[in-house]
């Protein structure tokens, strides 16, 4: 009896348990970063959208499990119920959640696409070439010319300047081992692969500053490889780039 | 097993196989002369390759004379080989993000990067391989 | 649920010592040895197309990969490919013998596929050596890298092939001719007939592609 | 060749072809329990061997829980233990190996020894009504390849450097070039041919495993009388046989860049510490992400290895304990082939964030989307074997129930990561620990629980204690939950993996509390499994003595003996049923066994 109860509860603790802490995450800062880009909005959307799918099939599933074993469980010297399965059960919990699955993986392709496709880069010149090394990062502009690879190239550390609401597009590299170009408030994330240069893209919808963190292992110093994305003004952007023009005349890099 | 339904001339396997493997190389040395194609010359060296391996299973390995059973050990391997290549093909095979191409290596000061016909050049070591000569080749 | 467990009797419970084993077969209609070395040439297969497939994408993405007649003795390993296909001919006819319950014929040929299989490593030993020894390590670019570890890993397996036959030519000097050893000699020849097939690819792929 | 495998004639194949023979020389100690070629004695050996590893893995997750709680503190008891010479606090490189060789052991060393080495062997052949493996000696030299494995991989920690520190994906250039990581000077070689031999193990059991299966099934077990056990662990072996290959030629390229400077994996003109990657003479011009498809391929369905007969198992118990028919046999059959095939196509998701092709990234999706569905079946047959039953809630039920549980939590986080843009946000963060540690701890862990609760008085004649098992059982429940649940938390915050300070980002301050109450959870849940221990080797000596069928089950190995002797079966048998007959109508018994005596 007191097995009974207690498994019981038990089992009924997963789903409520596990519903109210999601519900409640947020008020502690348990809950995803606020998302200040274009793609922010969509993945967000996507992430819900999934969200409630799985909460209804585990609340559904952990409360089914619970009451049965709840139920069944009680002292019954009859036998049990004779079957061997259903034909039209199965049919119907495939059918369903074949639907549903096959409905949200269309959903994510739109917004994939738009993340990584070709097609969905903005045009032009990349606005910066990003280098990854154990354990910082180099952002490399064109300088005056806007070209990359001239001596008048301009480099700063660990802080990546880019202007708000505008499509930045930037090549990630690598210089030694893998590392990832992450940065959570965007819904942001590409591997810097060494020997590869993947372009990047982003649109950052409010000014300020946000935390870049490599987040693939690349070694000891993992843990505080950081940096920083800044959002800034269309002129805040121009007053910082001939700020670094002065301060770095001619340290140019190999791109 | 051994019964008698599924003997085969191992003579006339073998004797093909010679035959396929000195068209191989006869294919493999005239293309150039007769100016067939790098591709035309590679498809046909897999034609012939594959026919050979087709006849050492088949016959050799006795499996034209075994049940579906130890055939359809076999087939899973089939898809799968060719996932494993054509899933790795569009990341480095053909992938426009690398930026030096496969094969290639840089000097020791990272100043030059040469492809990789060159690489034993670059490093110091004779690009004809003189185990060719002293085998007795050319 | 104490209810639920049958009280243990010794009468009726206690393991009958020395009681008589009963192993069934259950079908399919194949050897189990011959079963299980296809099982095991199975995952063979998936090993070489590990390596293989790594070969391919990494030469297909190779824009200047130097043509292996320059770099590699093709006329020297082209005749090694033949001593390797007229090996697994031997061991056909070496299989055909223990069939044939016939020791002379079995101990001719199977001794021959032993011969012309350490012939074959023997001569990819001295190609190795020659290689090595005009500089042209493995880790001198990826053209050398790709070619000993293919090679090397095939070359491994027939060294495996050669002791495991030689042990068995050995052990068929004496004993019975019986329909267990013509199934031990058969499993070993479809692992021999396995390697030259590898053999059969990676000559083409490799010395001529 | 034992004498049980002299006796099949080759060519004999006629179904139900019996022989009987009689042997009996006496064994003594080794034979009969270092080097012994017996199935049940192979099948405890490895879970032994399984479970001492797990502890160790227990150990190391140990150590990583006070580092995630306590960064750079002195760590009390276990730091004696782990580094004498400091004796302090956990240092970020020690923290990479950590983890590392965390994940390597629980994989590699515990739930695919538990799960194919020990359930594999000791069920097999009883189940199936066979006296022992096709090739008993093969399983042995099994068990025996699994053991320098493990010392091998355990070495690692003593190779200068440190032990491998790459994670247990080994992602080159990390793991290659000795100079970008301390644990790529000399652990990683360790590690590589521990992984090496451990897979060639897993390779001669899957042969053997698919071989008894095919060849020696009793008169009338049918391939669709199988319990659902076997033919989890035949699927798996399956997996084993076509994925696990790749890996080993991984393997072996990765050692051969390590130790003959080969460029399989590493980029051209790498600089590292200012110096140029080839400047010491190494080749170049590889590519990386080879050997993440490569590894995945295996990796990806070695999860599948490590939860398909996890389910196995609980559909068995679960069906034992309610006294009901599983709902859906061939479902759950179809199912499971399904997940083993899909599974061979969906190694990409692991690599949505990689730089791998986005055209790829979008199949890989759809694939790994579709997977949720043969789960779907898998669970909603679980619940439909519970309803209508007449649950017995003894041990094996609470944790093969616990198992149904957390699968599901475990599978449906993974449906957010199969969702490529959703990915995006959570690959390598905590969501992604949460998600493994649902479906590898809740999951396989609790069916061997399960396992090991139902199956101990067949392997030793003695009933587990019930009482200690269900005070067992309910902590560990709670405490999995408080540790891998508030991990969904850490993930969402953004938190990521693999680091040995998560407080070196300031906004990540505020998830101490939750990381040291997680770790004070995963301390309690460490020390919970003491009622596992007592009760383990208690009951091995001491526990309850039962008959052959102490749960009135059905399956052909409730016919043997407990334990059963050489040879298994004292009566010849014939299968006359499916395995799950429970409350049939045809016998007053709630249970009708699968096979009949035929000898008289
Ligand atoms: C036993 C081990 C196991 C199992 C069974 C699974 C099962 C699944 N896994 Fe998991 N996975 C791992 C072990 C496992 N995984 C490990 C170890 C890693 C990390 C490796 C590393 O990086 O170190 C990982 C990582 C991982 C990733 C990569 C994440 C990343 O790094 O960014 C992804 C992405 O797609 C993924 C997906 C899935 C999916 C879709 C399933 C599915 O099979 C789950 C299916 C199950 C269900 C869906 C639940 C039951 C169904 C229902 C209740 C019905 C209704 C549901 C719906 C209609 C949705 N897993
Ligand atoms: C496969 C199984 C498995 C299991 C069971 C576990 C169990 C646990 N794991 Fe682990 N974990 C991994 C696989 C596993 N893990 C993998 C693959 C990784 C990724 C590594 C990487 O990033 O490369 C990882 C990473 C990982 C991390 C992330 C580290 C990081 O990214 O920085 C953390 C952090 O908390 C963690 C914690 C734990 C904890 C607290 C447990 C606890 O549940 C452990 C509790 C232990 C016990 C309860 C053992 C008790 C012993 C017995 C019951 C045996 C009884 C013995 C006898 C009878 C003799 N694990
Ligand atoms: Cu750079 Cu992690
Ligand atoms: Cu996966």
């Amino acid at each position: 009896m007191l097995t009974r109860l207690f498994t019981a509860l038990l089992l009924l603790a997963v789903p409520v348990l596990g519903v109210y802490t999601f519900v409640t995450a947020a008020d502690h800062g348990w809950w995803m970063q606020p998302e200040v880009s274009t793609f922010g909005q969509d993945v967000d959307f996507l992430f819900y959208l999934i969200l409630g799918m799985v909460t209804f099939f585990f609340v559904l599933t952990e409360m089914l499990l619970f009451w049965f074993v709840w139920r069944y469980s009680k002292k019954d010297s009859s036998k049990a119920v004779y079957t061997h399965g259903s034909h039209k059960l199965e049919m119907l919990w495939t059918a369903v959640p074949a639907g549903l699955l096959v409905l949200i993986a269309f959903f994510q392709m739109s917004t994939w696409a738009e993340m990584r496709f070709k097609g969905s880069f903005p045009e032009g010149e990349p606005f910066a070439h990003v280098w990854a090394s154990q354990f910082d990062w180099r952002f490399q502009y064109p300088g005056a010319d806007g070209e990359f690879g001239t001596m008048d190239d301009l480099e700063s550390p660990y802080e990546f300047v880019v202007p708000v609401n505008q499509p930045v597009k930037f090549v990630l590299h690598s210089r030694d081992v893998i590392h990832s170009f992450s940065v959570p408030a965007f819904r942001l994330k590409q591997d810097a692969m060494p020997g590869l240069a993947i372009p990047v893209w982003f649109q950052a919808e409010e000014i300020g500053e946000y935390d870049l963190v490599c987040m693939e292992l690349c070694g000891w110093g993992h843990y505080k490889m950081a940096g920083k994305v800044r959002v800034v003004s269309e002129e805040d952007y121009r007053a910082y780039m001939a700020g670094l023009q002065s301060e770095f005349m001619n340290t140019g890099m190999e791109g | 097993m051994s019964g008698d339904h599924n003997t085969f001339n191992a003579t006339r396997v073998l004797i093909l196989l010679a035959v396929l493997t000195a068209v191989e190389v006869g294919w493999a040395l005239v293309h150039e002369p007769l100016g067939i194609g790098i591709w035309p010359m590679r498809l046909g060296l897999i034609f012939l390759a594959i026919w050979k391996g087709y006849l050492i299973f088949m016959f050799f390995m006795h499996m034209k004379f075994e049940g579906w059973i130890l055939k359809g050990l076999m087939v899973p391997t089939l898809p799968l080989m060719c996932i494993v290549v054509f899933a790795n093909m569009p990341d480095t095979s053909f992938n426009d993000k690398i930026v030096y191409p496969i094969g290639s290596m840089a000097s020791s000061d990272g100043a030059e990067v040469v492809e990789l016909e060159d690489v034993s050049e670059m490093r110091g070591v004779l690009p004809h391989n003189a185990a060719s000569h002293e085998a007795g080749g050319h | 649920m104490t209810e639920a467990i049958t009280a243990y009797d010794p009468a009726v419970d206690a393991p009958a010592h020395h009681h008589p084993v009963y192993d069934y077969d259950s079908g399919p209609p194949v050897n189990r040895g011959k079963f299980a070395i296809w099982l095991f040439l199975a995952t063979e297969v998936m090993f070489f197309t590990g390596l293989i497939g790594a070969y391919l994408v990494i030469r297909m993405g190779t824009p200047a990969w130097p043509h292996p007649g320059e770099r590699l003795a093709v006329d020297l390993t082209a005749f090694n490919t033949f001593v390797l296909i007229w090996s697994s001919f031997c061991m056909v006819k070496g299989v055909e013998g223990a069939q044939q319950r016939d020791r002379g014929k079995l101990l001719k040929w199977l001794g021959l596929t032993v011969f012309f299989g350490a012939f074959f490593v023997s001569v990819q030993v001295f190609e190795y050596f020659q290689l090595l020894h005009h500089g042209s390590v493995p880790n001198l670019d990826l053209f050398w890298s790709t070619f000993y570890v293919m090679t090397g890993f095939h070359g491994t397996h027939v060294a495996v092939g050669v002791l495991w036959l030689f042990l068995l030519w050995l052990g068929s000097l004496r004993g019975e001719m019986d329909e267990r050893r013509a199934m031990r000699i058969e499993l070993a020849g479809l692992y021999w007939h396995f390697v030259d097939l590898v053999w059969v690819l990676l000559f083409t792929i490799v010395y001529l592609m | 060749m034992s004498s049980t495998a002299t006796t099949i004639q080759p060519g004999e194949g006629a179904p139900g072809t019996v022989h009987v023979h009689h042997d009996h020389h006496e064994l003594n100690f080794v034979q009969k329990y270092v080097f012994s070629v017996d199935h049940k004695v192979i099948g405890i050996q490895f879970m032994l061997v399984g479970l001492v590893m797990f502890v160790v893995g227990g150990l190391l997750a140990m150590a990583i829980r006070w580092q995630l709680a306590w960064p750079g503190t002195e760590m009390p008891v276990l730091g004696q233990l782990l580094y004498p010479e400091t004796g302090k606090a956990i240092s970020p490189e020690f923290y990479t190996s950590l983890f590392t060789m965390h994940g390597t052991v629980m994989i590699f060393f515990v739930i695919i020894p538990l799960l194919t080495g020990a359930f594999g062997n000791y069920l097999i052949p009883l189940m199936i009504g066979a006296p022992d493996m096709a090739f008993p000696k093969l399983n042995m030299l099994g068990f025996w390849f699994m053991i320098p494995g493990l010392i091998l991989a355990c070495m690692s920690f003593t190779a200068e450097g440190g032990a491998a520190s790459s994670g247990w994906t080994a992602y080159p250039p990390l793991s290659t070039l000795a100079q970008s990581n301390p644990g790529s000077r000399g652990g990683q070689t360790f590690w590589l041919m521990g992984l090496t031999f451990s897979g060639v193990s897993s390779m001669m059991g899957a042969v053997n495993y698919v071989t008894t299966i095919a060849k020696m099934r009793a008169p009338g077990m049918t391939l669709m009388r199988m319990p659902l056990t076997i033919w989890a662990l035949l699927i798996a072996a399956i997996l084993q046989l076509f994925a696990l290959p790749v890996l080993t030629a991984a393997s072996f390229m990765q050692l051969s860049d390590r130790v003959l400077h080969t460029g399989f994996f590493t980029p051209t003109n790498l600089v590292i510490n200012q110096v140029n990657s080839e400047a010491a003479g190494a080749a170049a011009g590889g590519q990386p992400l080879l050997w993440q498809h490569l590894f995945w391929f295996y990796s990806h369905p070695a999860v599948y290895i490590m939860v398909l007969p996890a389910m196995g198992l609980a559909s068995d118990i679960i069906a034992v304990h309610a006294r009901k028919p599983i709902f859906g046999y061939k479902p759950m059959v179809y199912s499971m082939s399904a997940i083993a095939g899909l599974g061979f196509i969906v190694w990409g998701h692991h690599m949505f964030a990689s730089g791998m092709n986005p055209a790829m990234g979008m199949t890989f999706m759809v694939a790994t989307i579709m997977i949720a569905l043969p789960s779907a079946v898998k669970v909603f047959n679980w619940l439909g074997t519970l309803w209508g039953a007449r649950i017995q809630l003894t041990t094996p039920m609470l944790n093969a129930v616990g198992f149904v549980s957390m699968f599901i939590i475990g599978g449906l986080s993974g449906i957010w990561m199969a969702a490529t843009p959703v990915d995006i946000y959570i690959h390598d963060t905590y969501i992604v620990v949460a998600h493994f540690h649902y479906v590898v701890f809740g999951g396989s862990v609790f069916a061997i629980f399960a396992g090991i609760y139902h199956w101990f008085p067949k392997m030793f004649g003695r009933l587990m204690n019930e009482t200690l098992g269900k005070i067992h059982f309910v902590g560990t429940f709670v405490f999995t939950n408080c540790v891998f649940y508030m991990m969904h938390q850490l993930g969402l915050a953004g938190l990521m993996r693999r680091t040995a300070d998560p407080y070196a980002y300031e906004v990540f301050h505020h998830l101490k509390p939750l990381n040291q109450f997680i770790s004070i959870s995963a301390f309690c849940l460490f020390a919970w499994q003491i009622f596992f221990v007592v009760n383990f080797f208690h009951s091995m000596f001491w526990g309850k003595r039962v008959g052959r069928n102490p749960w009135r089950a059905t399956t052909l190995e409730w016919t043997a003996p407990s334990p059963p002797g050489h040879g298994n079966f004292d009566y010849q048998i014939e299968v006359k049923r499916g395995p799950y007959e429970y409350a049939s109508a045809e016998v007053d018994e709630d249970f009708h066994m699968q096979a009949e005596r035929v000898d008289g």
